[in-house]
């Protein structure tokens, strides 16, 4: 079993993404460079695109770092069924990449928020959940300018109508309320995952929430679920 | 040398948060008459190209691969021919 | 060249007829256009620090544990196990002021290539911000602009802001302070220097592109604003976070490389001064050829390419014949760059374009030459009067409910949320204590440590009495890092001042160096970088003084922290420190009374350091539950943040003579508040009376209301609805 | 009823980071004709107004004041009437 991070110019949480999975789930991990073209990514497990700012989030967030060369090969392992987990500005590539439904836009406040964020568990059954329990609130931080979720009416149905809403913003007893709504997006949205469940993207920062000393610990059953669906 | 302008615009029903917030600040200014503020992307291109239709073809071709995201984004464009 | 002697050219460029003079002597004629231009911004204040170099000698800047002193981009400190902390604070006030958004963006670029310039990687910024009153519809707008600025660059370059200040104050319309610290992260025996050296190594630009931004921006810098500041737009530099981000990223690649001699930041004045500085140091010279440098846009003369202020850009001096490691990891992060020149034996700074001379100076006048200016110093008319206060002229009142709820929705005293929310505090993974504390406390991963980081700086204390203001601001960042823990270690400042032609600005330039010297010297945080913006003054009215003390602490382990917010109810409070009847200089007097008058508090350095090592020994030894730092608005205020912190009440009963404002609102220093658990109650007590520690026993965590005697009784639900308040309009 | 497109672009000689950025995707993607991109806003309005100059003047004094950053922003500005 293998992740990979990918590294595209710009991207700065890759570190974060590396030492989580390296240190603290003592997992075999790489990183990935963005121009390696050539690349099909055999040996690897499970792909993350880490958060950052790629491509300075210029013109459009995500659209630039979704042509860069490695993506033909995370593209192809994701549509061969390879697990692909999106975090933040990942999140946004996959969407720019049409791995995923919908668009991130501008927060509705405008600006940039990180904060503490309680989002509730709304589906277990994929390879990234299964060790949450339903319903369950976690703790996880956001950190983004660009992290409204939208898509049109239809797609919005299909997501609720074939469980693909992972995480919804919710307040601390998990209520999906208007004012746990961070940043304006539909229906609390904080992540999806695709029709066939392995790809994944999702707006908090699960590796930030890995350890006792970073006040929360609630991201790691998501790495661990991926640990052990890997085995 | 062509010049060619691209307008990119969200898409009606995407919520433009920084349409909104500028009407009112223009409001809140003393702009009264203002009834609708909406904001969208202008991308000038200067590009080489034999003939418009040429030109045209790979604007629109651009402009869908990258330039616009067409889930949120509609986008139009001018062009024009530019000595030199 | 006669025609620059008859119309005073040198004039326009900020130069006295006697640098004039030193200048031609220097080059045994005159200089042309191009030279006299270069001169002209290394011999401005922010390049040479003409006027406050003789100041700041006094300070102290050696200690066992400083690896470099001031001098370099940044100062050194060694941490233990192979770690050294680079850090450095600057200002970038009057781009700012003129383009909020860019300036303090570019200001952010700024101070972190300062930092990755030698070698480390940046793993914290902060941000000490002054704007004017908040009312003002123009302070809203550079307040929104510059929160924005640092937010756009820091967080997109992936450093994580995690502490500052934010202060309103009238005295600062017109001409806002935004002074941004960084603190980097290098392994021992891996700094690179900023020395050009080897005759022969070739001279490599790196990073952005060089176009016409901001030429001549460090002389403006060194002006004070004026009407006319507004023409001097094109002076304004826009920042590119992303290629910083790639920079970054390759020149840390870069300082692995043994074929790498030299590098350094693309700063002030641009290739100007990072090519004379560097030759300088090497005691080398340098040639460069302007037609190699990579441009951004068509038809640039040699002034413009050498004063060009263009950010994002690096200069590297590689050993000769093995440039092509580096050209490669370039081409690899997708930066631009070009061999520009190469390094002479000669100490001359000679400039060619397409081969043909333009420019030729010799390098020991050029840096460091600048004449040094000793000004005269006289304390301000009418101080006595300012200094008048006679408490028995101030109303007391029974009840302070409303008073507190007031204070606490204030701009300079309600939660900073709505600011650093706007930071990514938490990329890097390292933030233990986030904003909103005394401190930031980071860890060092792959180690026990971690460090703590603070700004401190009180405008209006300096106002009142410049030497105390900044003595209570060294003693005040220390108290910061002591009551989380951590052992304060060293200092960076960043000195604020008026015009120094001005006698009283000088006066209160010269008494603040005076009182860092004497608190760093007794805190043993010796200042190890800094950085000097004089001429803050609108329409000749100048700023409060105001000296930053950016400082850097040690926790040895980092799970023996402590944060503000109390954790339980019935934990006990205790006061440690004794209140004193002191009201001078307190913002409560400024609001409610409005009177800015009074001496500052007074400051007893060895009582001092005692209720910060007591406090540092009891978290270390996991006794304290809490722990903050009394200061602006008084005991109050720190019960008050206590508690909303985490939402819980407080009953607290303050046995004192004193008047009921000193008690509630006073700014006597050297005091904490902190809460321990009944198990550990009895042990500190032991401990306290042992080390002849003040202290009383105030009350303790209980309900949802906070209760101070009979003057304040407020559901912590109140408290919090007036300090969310929001600032932006 | 008026229909007011403000174009909002960096001016001559700033640095435009993010057209940069553009350009080299647009080159990596096969575009290789483009020789310039430059990336700036566009602000449609609608506003009501008795005539076509005090609309114009309007437009003037909010672009200034603060749809564009006057430091490093040019501006222009189309009106046309609009039925409604
Ligand atoms: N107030 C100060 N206290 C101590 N050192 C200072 C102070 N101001 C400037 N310095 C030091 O003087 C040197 C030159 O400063 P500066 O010109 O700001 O650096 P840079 O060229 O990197 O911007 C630096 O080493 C800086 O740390
Ligand atoms: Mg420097």
């Amino acid at each position: 079993m293998k992740f990979g991070v990918v590294q595209f110019p710009g991207s700065n949480c890759d570190y974060d993404c590396y030492y989580a999975l390296k240190n603290i789930l003592k997992a075999p991990v790489e990183m990935i460079w963005h121009k390696e073209k050539e690349h099909n990514l055999k040996g690897y497990d499970c792909i993350v695109l880490p958060g950052g700012f790629s491509y300075g989030d210029y013109l459009r967030v995500g659209a630039i770092a979704r042509y860069s060369p490695i993506m033909t090969a995370v593209i192809d392992f994701a549509l061969k069924g390879g697990l692909v987990l999106g975090i933040c500005n990942g999140f946004q590539v996959l969407t720019e990449a049409k791995l995923l439904p919908g668009a991130l836009i501008r927060n509705e406040c405008l600006h940039f928020i990180c904060r503490q964020q309680t989002i509730r568990v709304e589906n277990i059954d994929t390879p990234f959940t299964k060790l949450y329990h339903k319903e369950q609130v976690l703790k996880i931080p956001i950190a983004h300018g660009e992290g409204c979720y939208y898509a049109d009416e239809e797609t919005i149905s299909e997501l609720e109508n074939h469980h693909q809403v992972l995480f919804r913003y919710c307040d601390a007893r998990g209520e999906i309320t208007r004012e746990a709504n961070p940043n304006g997006s539909l229906s609390n949205i904080a992540g999806i995952c695709n029709r066939e469940r392995n790809i994944v993207g999702l707006m908090p920062h699960p590796e930030r929430a890995m350890e006792e000393c970073l006040a929360s610990l609630d991201g790691r059953l998501l790495f661990e679920s991926i640990v052990i669906q890997l085995k | 040398m062509w010049l060619v302008k691209i307008k990119v615009r969200l898409k009606k029903g995407v919520l433009d948060a920084q349409g909104k917030t500028t009407q009112q600040a223009l409001l809140a200014l003393g702009f009264h008459q203002v009834k609708e503020v909406r904001i969208g992307k202008l991308i000038e291109l200067k590009l080489d190209g034999e003939s418009r239709e040429e030109v045209e073809k790979e604007v629109r071709d651009m402009s869908q691969k990258l330039l616009a995201n067409p889930v949120i984004e509609d986008f139009d464009y001018e062009i024009e021919a530019r000595e030199e | 060249m006669e025609k620059f002697k008859e119309k005073k050219f040198w004039q326009k460029w900020n130069l006295t007829s006697t640098e004039y003079q030193l200048i031609c002597q220097a080059l045994n004629r005159e200089p042309n256009e191009l030279e006299l231009g270069i001169f002209s911004v290394l011999w401005s204040e922010h390049c040479s620090y003409k006027n406050s170099r003789s100041l700041l000698k006094r300070l102290p800047t050696e200690a066992s544990w400083v690896v470099q002193g001031p001098g370099e981009n940044a100062g050194i400190i060694d941490i233990g196990e192979e770690e050294l902390i680079v850090m450095k604070i600057e200002s970038h006030n009057h781009p700012s002021a003129v383009e909020p958004f860019q300036g303090a963006a570019t200001g952010v670029g700024g101070i972190l290539r300062d930092i990755f310039t030698m070698g480390a990687r940046p793993i914290a910024l902060l941000d000490s911000l002054r704007f004017g009153n908040f009312q003002e519809n123009l302070t809203q707008y550079l307040y929104s602009g510059v929160v924005g600025g640092i937010s756009f660059y820091g967080n997109c370059i992936g450093v994580p802001t995690v502490a500052g200040e934010t202060v309103f104050s009238g005295s600062y319309q017109g001409n806002i302070l935004v002074n941004v610290m960084a603190v980097g992260l290098v392994k021992k025996g891996e700094i690179v220097r900023a020395v050009a050296k080897g005759v022969g190594n070739s001279v490599i630009l790196i990073g952005a592109k060089t176009g016409r931004d901001g030429i001549g921006g460090a002389a403006f810098a060194s002006v004070q604003l004026s009407e006319q500041s507004d023409e001097d737009r094109p002076a304004v530099q826009i920042g590119d976070p992303f290629t910083g981000k790639l920079l970054l990223e390759a020149c840390l690649e870069l300082a692995q490389f043994e074929e790498v001699v030299g590098l350094q930041d693309c700063g002030a004045a641009g290739l100007a001064s990072s090519l004379s500085e560097m030759a300088a140091r090497g005691e080398s010279g340098i040639e460069v050829e302007v037609s190699r440098v990579p441009q951004r846009e068509m038809g640039m003369s040699p002034f413009e390419i050498i004063l060009s202020e263009s950010q994002e850009r690096m200069v590297v001096v590689v050993e000769k014949g093995k440039e092509e490691r580096v050209l490669n990891t370039l081409k690899r992060w997708d930066l631009d760059s070009a061999i520009i020149g190469k390094v002479t034996e000669e100490q001359s700074f000679t400039i060619k374009d397409q081969g043909r001379q333009v420019a030729s100076i010799p390098l020991p006048s050029l840096v460091g030459g600048a004449p040094v200016i000793k000004r005269e110093a006289k304390r301000p008319e009418g101080m006595e009067k300012v200094n008048h206060l006679d408490l028995k002229e101030i109303e007391e009142f029974d009840d302070y409910n409303q008073i507190l709820l007031n204070l606490l929705a204030l701009p300079n005293l309600s939660s900073k949320e709505e600011i650093y929310q706007q930071y990514d505090y938490l990329v890097q993974t390292n933030t233990l204590i986030p904003p909103g504390d005394d401190a930031a406390i980071l860890r060092i991963k792959g180690s026990k440590k971690a460090l703590a980081l603070t700004t401190e700086g009180n405008g209006r204390y300096c106002f009142l009495d410049p030497r105390q203001g900044a003595r209570i601001a060294v003693a005040e960042a220390a108290r910061n890092l002591s009551c989380k823990g951590a052992k304060p270690k060293a200092v960076t400042d960043c000195l604020n001042f008026g015009a120094p032609e001005n006698r009283a600005s000088y006066w209160q330039l010269e008494q603040a160096i005076e009182g860092l010297s004497e608190a760093c010297r007794f805190f043993e945080t010796p200042v190890i970088s800094g950085n000097v913006s004089l001429y803050n003054e609108k329409e000749g009215k100048s700023i409060d003084p105001t000296p930053i003390v950016g400082m850097v602490g040690v926790v040895g382990d980092y799970r023996q922290i402590c944060t503000l917010a109390f954790k339980k109810e019935n934990d006990l409070i205790f006061l440690l420190g004794e209140s004193e009847e002191e009201l001078g200089g307190s913002e409560y007097l400024e609001v409610v009374h409005k009177l800015k008058c009074g001496f500052p508090p007074a400051l007893d350095f060895a009582k001092e350091k005692k209720i910060q090592n007591f406090c540092r020994v009891m978290i270390e030894g996991g006794f304290l539950a809490s722990a903050h730092d009394c200061s602006l608005g008084g005991l109050a205020i720190t019960l008050a943040e206590s508690c909303l912190a985490n939402g819980l009440g407080a009953e607290v009963e303050l046995k004192s003579d004193l008047r009921s404002d000193c008690c509630l609102f006073g700014e006597t220093q050297s005091r904490m508040v902190i809460s321990i658990s009944p198990t550990h109650s009895e042990k500190f007590i032991e401990a306290a009376l042992g080390e002849g520690i003040p202290f009383q026993y105030i009350g303790i965590v209980k309900g949802n209301r906070l209760k101070v005697n009979q003057w304040i009784n407020l559901a912590v639900s109140q408290l919090e609805k007036a300090w969310r308040i929001t600032k932006t309009g």
